[in-house]
């Protein structure tokens, strides 16, 4: 695969929900892209979109959700239009997906083993004869102790963070080009967090793989992330290189979400908290929908067709006045 | 014995060609002309007659399967109906009886060539042996033996092998007929002694599962709750031999499935149906309705002179003139019975029994009756039920009830589950007023009342009691009918029946039975039970 | 409250069957409320003249063997199985959800109490149970109406208990332990109201149970008194009359008695989504 | 400065029934004869034997992962469970003696309340905010008067910066960060001397915890409160706190004021926890990493470290010998073979 | 898990059981005692007197008191003696013994008729929830447990054997021109396959199919219903999200993954639907003549045989408590949780 062509691209794309209380307009105008070997975050707070953008790239949204517009290209398929059967070909093998509260997230009656054996020999990369000792394999990639004893494990005998191991283990076994990770850390301990997200960035970087990390922790991105998509109520709103995000955000939101995030040194009187709450996506938005949260917002902001401006190199800024 | 052994032994009537339309056509099984199937609602809760709680539907097993010294000669009624004759006493085990001159015994000739199904000569120590343990085993057999006078060991002496004599107590009319009931049944008495223990002395345990004498049945085999199924025994010497080789009894719950299995063919013989389907399988011409008008029994009301209203007579009386008899015939009973209201007079002038009583259905004279007694506003009383006879008697019941509404008396319907129905009614005699349904074996207005009107009685369920009744039944009892005290006797008691009315009679029902048209040889027997020697199928 | 009812009206009509069994549930209220007025015919009186007459313009269920027309018996029994099924249902629900409640609460000794309890009534097939106790107490309506609500109370007991475990060490409960309150006001005032929603669920459907207990209890001849109309006797006397072709004496109350427990059943359904709308998404 | 909340060798421990589903004597004597099942009867030491305490206006910060036994120890200090040995004595009364089931008549239920985790889970859903609010201050302060306790409910709720409008709502009709106030509100109605924060921004989303952070320093200062503040999220700890204490399954392991935990940890559990927390100056700098997980909690030998295993400069010793407690300064103390006084 | 904690948790369930036994033991004694109806007079037959009536009464240990009644049944029960009934004149528990297999075949065949039904109903209903399949479902199951079982019996068999004829009739277990199979297992069906006689086999099949369907109607509801919930709740739950995003088939992912999982609720609700069964067999049998125990308790509650009626209830009481051992065990088989949070 040529490097400059991403592994994954999101382009354009707007998703809703039909609930009994209306449509929710989960997506609008999502576009983002990962390259090969890089590793993204995207940032926003619950409810901000970032996980249903994740399964809608993987074709796994639920029935209830609706692609409206945009395309998906991942590593040359066309996810929105690829026929059922090609998609279950492509996930697992070529992208896979972690998610959070791993221990809920495997199924609780059957061995690890089996269930990475399962996705082995699903994408046909073992066989009856010799799919444990591929499954033993994949334990030892991600640094399991003991993986014989642990193959034949249920997952309620082993902890969350070795839970998530198996997860990492379980998605990685048919070296995907891809690795979604849906807020892999939440809910694990501040020790075990760290060790699982070198775990993932050391894998990464080992397969030259594309990593997109789901976090809701700016601070976790920083410390992991190449580069940053921020999400705001279904917008990607700004996106760019880590180190340039947080040397000049040029986003009120973004920047609001720095000043939020308490970092170490400084006392309460540094961080601040951003007025309001996010907008109830079932109503008429306005075309920036965080103009109601804005302290810069001015009657332009509702003028429509808000663009991503390409305000340096790599770096995107959503908004009509931007810092 | 296995399907294939009975698909053999089915001859060549029904033949090979019949087996493979077996699976296809059940109904054809009653179509065989040696086999005989019956469908009734209660089976035979043991083999033996003479155990402690036998039901009744086990009668027919000592019927069946057992000899007696005697059997009754048959009579044929009006519609065609054949019905025991109790007059007329037919040798069976016995070739002939001979009563002694001074009338104080009776010495019998065994049946030269009768044999148990085992093949052993029946002899007068057989005899002997059964009625010992008849006499001996207490409750039922007991009981029923003493009826006939019939009361210890001391009486039944085995003189030699084929002589059996038996000494009497006192001169009855009853003893004789009484051998012919069921209870006297000659058993195997070898077999039966073999089984014996020390403390079963009289082989009850092994009689009680596995029968064993020389009647004209064998039993072959017997799934308690489910079937009996009888099997010729083809060297019976004691009568005719049977018509048909083989009986299989079914015991089917349900009252409108024993009628279905008849409709459709699948049964040549159904029993304990309610009286409706009666009437109504009668109506249709297809079957055979064997009815004879049970013996000595009566439906009828029963007030218990516990009841403070009951005690005086006039409410009593009301009550008889406030009964809806013709609604109760009709609606309830579907004519299936003789009216036993509506007689002429108060003074009866014949001793049939039963026989109608001088009541007709008139509030007026009830109203009149009632406010004589102080009962001018009514009063309230249950009126209880037999669940177990829910069929007719729950109708009858309510239109009892509607019927007592008229004169002021407010009736409440209490049904009581079969068994608690005998401690209830008979035992403690609880019941203020309640449906009665009782039936005497033995044909003798005498032997009624000695059961139902005397004091204390088990069927006096009434709490009836009159000195004058008590009198006249015990002298009553045991005088032959050609006595000259007789009839005299038996018409003052009848006067105090009607005039007393402690029991509102209804109708005498008829014990029906319906069977394919083929089937022919059905007789009435005061026991109600089937006597399948008598059978007869047509073949198809 | 509002919000109740606009989420009601989306479950009545989103779901048109939930819809039929409240308007059904509606006409057997108004029938066991005003029945006994709007019969054309005296259900207990007999009529000897219109015996077993076939449904007609007069009769419109026809009449049964002591000519008493079967639409007014039918319409007339809806009170009493109502009635039985209503107050079985409510001593069972409250007796079994105080144990239940209790045994959740307190656990220990208490929570073993009763679980013996309900285990010994579950331990036995349910319908026999109540027919022993029929059996043993004597038939009448209120015995039926004890029997029924004795088997019926483990479902309540477990519920109860259940609902009440999971929420005894929620957050809120110890907030409000925290302000103050004592263990049994904590149980009455914060975690057994939050129980009632899952309980109602099992009322409905237990409702419907009730009515084909009291049913069966009748069909075996344990059930109410003659004359009473009630659907199961009704039924029980008219299963003798099928296969002599009157049919219509075991079918109309059986009809009716059928629609009423799957009216009940269904509003058991229609409860659980308007309670618990996860169940249904 | 007057030691508000003491608390001594606190221990809870559960006795497990074994596996089995049975705690019944004669099941287990039978199991034990079938099966060839050891007679021990293991016993889960979730607290085991804990010492500090807090002073009067002080907010003390209490760390460490989940099982480590925080909820246990939150549990008994608020009165909410029972102990199984040692003291907590409030402003000098030993509280830990009176049952927990008791415990809501006392006068010390009102100066010990909690601000739970999840705002939402611990409000209950058929309350409005108003009942919420006003419940303690019936049950505790003995206010029946309506018009007496609208005005108090009120002026709580003003106090939080919770609108009046939305006393009248249910939980499901507020916002996380309303639903928070209506929590804090409900606990300080009362004005408790010590107000136990379990993690209270933990399920609220970054751009309302600062808010709420802010607001609870005010109402301390306000109300005079003492603050026993657990969390996992070090960097809101270290906003918060005057001192930290660290808890490793079941025991203190590290305990001092909360600038010397944060720059110079002694306890290399802590120094593995402060190098954990994200960050994006942070970023490269050398980390401590632990490998494994925690041992059992169940029957923890009592002659050996419990973080031996994990520990990354574990030694032969730490698996033969418990470690003792070292005072690093004068109020900073870590329990470890290897912590050096400085 | 090892295998010896799981004969421990097995054997310390059927241990529980015995207080259960034990309570229903006292509970049937106490019921049937209260039973109206005087067994002495039953037994005393028809023409007895109040002498001979209190005779049996005493030979019936009837005149001793309660308390040393019970001991004495308890006695004998610990001989496996259960008495002799009254009504059949049978030792009981050779009465159950024979009429259990034909109540156990019915009630087996009618379970699988409703699980064959049922599970694919709910497995169809949960995959896609309110569409018109799950509306029809439902209005099916519905309609099936509304129906009261001895009204759909009659009707069946007026329908299907007296106005059709397609069915045979209904006469218990087998035709009356057929033998019963030579007895192995006394279960009519598989005695005829093991003797080879197909004849046999169908009649007997034959005989059981109208009962076993109305018996099962009655139950499909509570399966169809717990499959439909418990696969719903499994297909929502995070794990098959995994399963969907590591590209398993729509095939494992249903059965490999979600049904797998959705067997357990559907387990536990296999015991209760059985235990239902076992009490609609009452009704059923009465209605089919079949000759099963559920026909022999209701004959010997109407005639107060309350030694029988004893022995029925601690026979269910017996297969109840097998049953649910059967469901632990198949429960442990296929959760390796079970034992851990029990």
């Amino acid at each position: 695969m040529n490097e400059r062509v991403p592994v994954l691209a999101v382009d354009n794309l707007n998703v809703e929900f039909r609930t009994r209380s209306g449509v929710v307009k989960a997506l609008e105008n999502v576009s983002f892209h990962v390259n090969r070997g890089e590793m993204i975050g995207i940032v926003g707070e619950s409810g901000s979109g970032k996980s249903v953008s994740a399964l809608t790239a993987m074709g796994i949204l639920d029935e209830a959700g609706r692609v409206t517009q945009g395309s998906i290209n991942l590593g040359g398929l066309d996810v929105l239009n690829a026929p059922e059967r090609d998609l279950q070909e492509m996930r697992g093998r070529e992208v896979s997906m972690i998610f959070q509260s791993p221990r809920t997230a495997l199924n609780p009656i059957r061995t690890v083993g089996k269930q990475i054996g399962d996705v082995l020999r699903r994408h046909g990369s073992a066989n009856r004869q010799n799919v444990r000792a591929e499954a033993i394999k994949a334990l030892m990639s991600v640094r399991i102790p003991d993986p014989e004893r642990r193959h034949d494990a249920y997952p309620f005998e082993l902890s969350g963070g070795m839970c998530q191991r198996i997860m990492i283990a379980m998605a990685l076994s048919c070296r995907p080009e891809l690795l979604i990770a849906d807020e892999p850390t939440t809910g694990l301990d501040v020790t075990t967090q760290a060790a699982i997200m070198d775990l993932i960035k050391e894998l990464a970087k080992e397969r030259n793989m594309a990593t997109v990390l789901i976090t809701h922790d700016l601070g976790m991105a920083a410390d992991y992330c190449d580069r940053i998509v921020v999400m705001h109520a279904g917008h990607v709103i700004e996106q760019a290189a880590t180190a340039e995000l947080f040397a000049s955000p040029r986003h009120p939101y973004t920047a609001k979400l720095m000043k939020a995030t308490p970092h170490g040194e400084g006392s309460l009187d540094d961080i601040e908290s951003i007025a309001g709450g996010l907008p109830d996506l079932r109503a008429e938005l306005p075309p920036c929908r965080f103009s109601a949260r804005c302290e810069r917002y001015e009657a332009a902001c509702d003028m429509p067709a808000l663009i991503a401006d390409e305000v340096s190199p790599g770096h995107l800024v959503t908004c009509r006045r931007p810092l | 014995m296995r399907r294939r052994d009975f698909i053999k032994t089915m001859g060549v009537a029904a033949g090979a060609s019949a087996l493979p339309f077996l699976k296809f056509l059940p109904a054809e099984a009653a179509g065989r002309g040696d086999t005989l199937v019956v469908v009734t609602g209660n089976g035979p809760n043991s083999m033996d007659i003479q155990r402690k709680g036998t039901n009744r539907p086990s009668y027919q097993i000592a019927v069946n399967l057992y000899d007696r010294l005697v059997g009754y000669g048959t009579k044929t009624l009006e519609d065609g109906t054949m019905m025991y004759d109790y007059q007329k006493l037919e040798p069976e085990l016995a070739e002939s009886w001979e009563v002694a001159a001074d009338g104080m015994s009776i010495m019998f000739k065994i049946r030269d060539g009768a044999t148990f199904w085992d093949g052993t000569p029946i002899t007068a120590a057989d005899v002997k042996w059964s009625f010992d343990r008849a006499v001996s085993l207490g409750g039922f057999p007991t009981v029923q033996m003493k009826a006939g006078s019939l009361e210890k060991p001391e009486q039944f002496e085995a003189v030699d092998d084929k002589t059996f004599v038996i000494k009497l107590l006192r001169k009855s009319k009853l003893t004789l007929p009484d051998l012919g009931v069921p209870v006297p049944i000659i058993f195997n008495s070898k077999v039966a002694k073999a089984n014996a223990t020390a403390e079963d002395p009289w082989a009850t345990e092994f009689l009680h599962r596995t029968p064993a004498g020389g009647g004209a049945y064998m039993l072959e085999r017997w799934d308690p709750g489910q079937q009996t199924v009888y099997t010729r025994y083809d060297d019976w010497k004691n009568g005719d031999l049977p018509g048909v080789k083989r009986v299989i009894i079914r015991e089917i719950p349900s009252a409108s499935t024993r009628r279905a299995l008849l409709e459709r063919g699948d049964a040549d013989v159904s029993l304990d149906l309610p009286p409706k389907d009666f009437a109504e399988l009668k109506e249709s011409g297809k079957f055979t309705i064997n009815a004879a008008p049970i013996e000595n029994s009566m439906i009828a009301i029963g007030l218990n002179l516990n009841f403070e209203p009951f005690k005086k007579k006039e409410v009593r009386q009301a009550l008889a003139y406030a009964m809806p008899y013709d609604q109760i015939f009709k609606q309830a009973a579907f004519e299936r019975g003789i009216p036993m209201w509506g007689g002429k007079s108060f003074t009866p002038t014949t001793i049939e029994w039963p026989q109608p009583f001088p009541y007709d259905t008139d509030y007026d004279k009830a109203k009149a009756l009632l406010k004589e007694a102080g009962y001018a506003d009514g009063f309230e009383v249950p009126l209880s039920f037999n669940l177990g006879l829910a069929q007719w008697s729950e109708p009858m019941c309510l239109l009892v009830q509607e019927s007592l509404a008229k004169i002021g008396v407010k009736a409440t319907i209490d049904k009581i589950p079969g068994a608690n129905w005998r401690t209830a009614a008979l035992v403690e005699k609880k019941l203020p007023m309640h449906v009665k349904a009782f039936g005497g074996w033995l044909n003798y207005p005498d032997y009624y009342s000695f059961w139902v009107y005397q004091k204390g009685r088990l069927f006096n369920s009434m709490n009836y009691h009159n000195p004058e009744v008590e009198k006249i039944t015990d002298e009553t009892l045991h005088l032959e009918v050609d006595h000259p005290d007789y009839e005299p006797n038996i018409k003052k008691l009848l006067a105090i029946f009607f005039d007393e009315v402690p029991l509102i009679p209804v109708y005498q029902p008829f014990l029906d039975v319906a069977t394919q048209k083929s089937v022919t040889g059905y007789e009435y027997y005061f026991h109600r039970q089937l006597d399948c020697r008598s059978f007869k199928k047509a073949t198809a | 409250m509002n919000e109740f009812f606009k989420h009601l009206r989306y479950v009545l009509t989103e779901n048109p069957v939930t819809l039929f069994a409240g308007t059904l549930f509606l006409i057997f209220v108004i029938f066991a409320l005003f029945g006994p007025l709007i019969v054309p015919y005296d259900p207990l009186a007999s009529n000897a003249s219109q015996t077993l007459k076939p449904p007609s313009w007069d009769h419109w269920f026809g009449t049964d063997q002591l000519g008493r027309d079967v639409f007014s018996r039918v319409l007339v029994a809806t009170r009493l199985d109502l009635a039985i099924a209503i107050s079985a249902v409510a001593i069972s629900f409250v007796i079994g959800s105080v144990l239940g409640s209790l045994a959740g609460f307190f656990g220990g000794w208490t929570d073993k109490l009763v679980g013996r309890l309900t285990d010994t009534i579950m331990a036995f097939p349910l319908f026999v149970l109540a027919m022993g106790i029929v059996a043993a107490m004597g038939n009448t309506v209120e015995n039926i109406v004890y029997a029924t609500a004795i088997i019926n109370l483990p479902f309540y007991a477990r519920v109860a208990r259940t609902e009440v475990n999971v929420r005894r060490n929620a957050d809120f409960v110890l907030a409000a332990r925290l302000a103050g309150n004592s263990s049994l006001r904590l149980l009455a005032t914060h975690i057994y109201p939050n129980t009632l929603p899952p309980m109602m669920v099992q009322v409905s459907l237990n409702m419907g149970w009730a009515i084909l207990n009291a049913a069966g209890l009748s069909f075996i001849g344990l059930g109410v008194r003659p004359p009473t109309a009630e659907w199961g006797i009704m039924v029980a006397e008219g299963a003798g009359y099928i296969v002599s072709g009157e049919w219509w004496l075991a079918l109309f109350p059986g009809a009716a008695l059928m629609l009423a427990v799957f009216c009940f059943n269904l509003l058991g359904d229609g409860l659980r989504d308007l309670i618990d709308p996860r169940r249904r998404t | 400065m007057s030691v508000l909340l003491e608390v001594e060798s606190l221990k809870k421990h559960y006795v497990l029934s074994g596996q089995g589903p049975s705690d019944n004597p004669l099941v287990r004597w039978v199991r034990q004869r079938l099966t060839s099942a050891e007679d021990h009867t293991p016993v889960l030491h979730a607290v085991d034997g804990v010492s500090f305490e807090i002073n009067a206006g002080e907010s003390l910060g209490l760390v460490g992962e989940s099982g480590c036994g925080k909820s246990t120890l939150v549990g008994m200090l608020a009165r909410l469970s029972d102990k199984s040995e040692g003291r907590i004595s409030f402003a000098g009364r030993d509280i830990g003696e009176v049952p927990s089931k008791v415990f809501h008549a006392e006068p010390e239920r009102t100066d010990i309340q909690i601000v739970f985790q999840d705002p939402h889970e611990s409000l209950n859903p058929r309350f409005t905010s108003f009942d919420t609010i006003a419940e303690p201050l019936k049950r505790l302060k003995g206010i029946t008067d309506k018009a007496e306790l609208t005005k108090m409910v009120e002026a709580v709720a003003e106090q939080v910066d919770l609108p009046k409008m939305l006393l009248s709502r249910f939980p499901h009709q507020l916002s996380g960060g309303q639903k928070a106030r209506v929590n804090i509100a409900r606990a300080v109605a009362v004005e408790p001397k010590l107000l136990i924060l379990d993690e209270p921004t933990s399920a609220l989303d970054v751009s309302v915890q600062a808010v709420i952070l802010k607001l609870l320093v005010r109402l301390k200062n306000d109300l005079g409160m003492s603050y026993l503040f657990v969390s996992h999220d070090l960097n809101v700890v270290r906003l918060l706190c005057d001192r930290v204490i660290v808890m490793y399954l079941g025991q203190i392991v590290e305990s001092g004021p909360a600038e010397e935990i944060f720059t110079r940890p002694a306890h290399p559990y802590t120094k593995a926890l402060i190098s954990a927390i994200p960050n994006a100056a942070s970023a490269g700098n050398e980390r401590v990493r632990l490998t494994g997980d925690p041992k059992s909690p169940i029957d923890p030998d009592p002659n050996a470290c419990r973080f031996h295993g994990r520990c990354p400069m574990g030694e032969d010793k730490c698996s033969r010998a418990a470690p003792p407690q070292i005072s690093v300064t004068a109020d900073h103390y870590a329990v470890c073979h290897f912590a050096q006084p400085s | 898990m090892n295998s010896n904690t799981k004969i421990r948790i097995i054997a310390g369930r059927m241990l529980q059981a015995i207080p259960s036994v034990f309570g229903i033991i006292v509970v049937t004694f106490l019921l049937t005692r209260a039973l109206p109806g005087d067994p002495a007079v039953y037994f005393a037959g028809p023409a007895a007197d109040e002498k001979s009536i209190q005779q049996i009464r005493e030979s019936l240990g009837l005149d001793k008191s309660l308390p040393e009644q019970f001991l004495i049944y308890l006695g004998d029960l610990v001989q496996g003696d259960l008495g002799v009934s009254i009504s059949t004149g049978f030792p009981v528990a050779e009465e159950l013994w024979r009429r259990l297999p034909a109540s156990l075949e019915l009630t087996l065949l009618a379970l699988i008729f409703s699980i064959s039904v049922a599970i694919p109903l709910g497995i169809a209903a949960a995959t896609r929830p309110n569409s018109w399949v799950d509306q029809l479902c439902r209005l099916i199951v519905t309609a099936g447990v509304s129906l009261p079982v001895f009204f759909t019996g009659l009707f069946m068999v007026y329908i299907f054997y007296y106005i059709l004829g397609v069915a045979p009739s209904p006469l218990g277990r087998l035709d009356i021109i057929y033998l019963s199979p030579p007895p192995i297992t006394n279960f009519y069906t598989i005695d005829a396959l093991l003797a080879g006689d197909f004849e046999v086999f169908w009649a007997a099949l034959a005989q059981l199919i109208l009962p076993a369907i109305t018996l099962g109607t009655f139950t499909l509801a509570p399966l169809a219903r717990m499959t439909r919930g418990a696969m719903l709740q499994v297909l929502s739950s995070d794990f098959i999200r995994t399963a969907r995003a590591s590209g398993l088939t729509r095939s494992t992912v249903l059965y490999t993954y979600a049904f797998r999982n959705a067997l357990l609720p559907i387990l536990t609700t296999l015991g209760m639907v059985f235990s239902f069964m076992l009490g609609s067999n009452v009704l059923v049998e009465k209605v089919f003549a079949w000759p099963g125990i559920g026909s022999f308790a209701i004959e010997a509650l109407i005639v107060s045989d309350y030694v029988a009626v004893q022995g029925f209830v601690l026979a269910m009481a017996i297969l109840y408590v097998l049953l649910n051992l059967t469901i632990d065990i198949l429960y442990t088989l296929i959760d390796p949780r079970v034992g851990l949070d029990g």
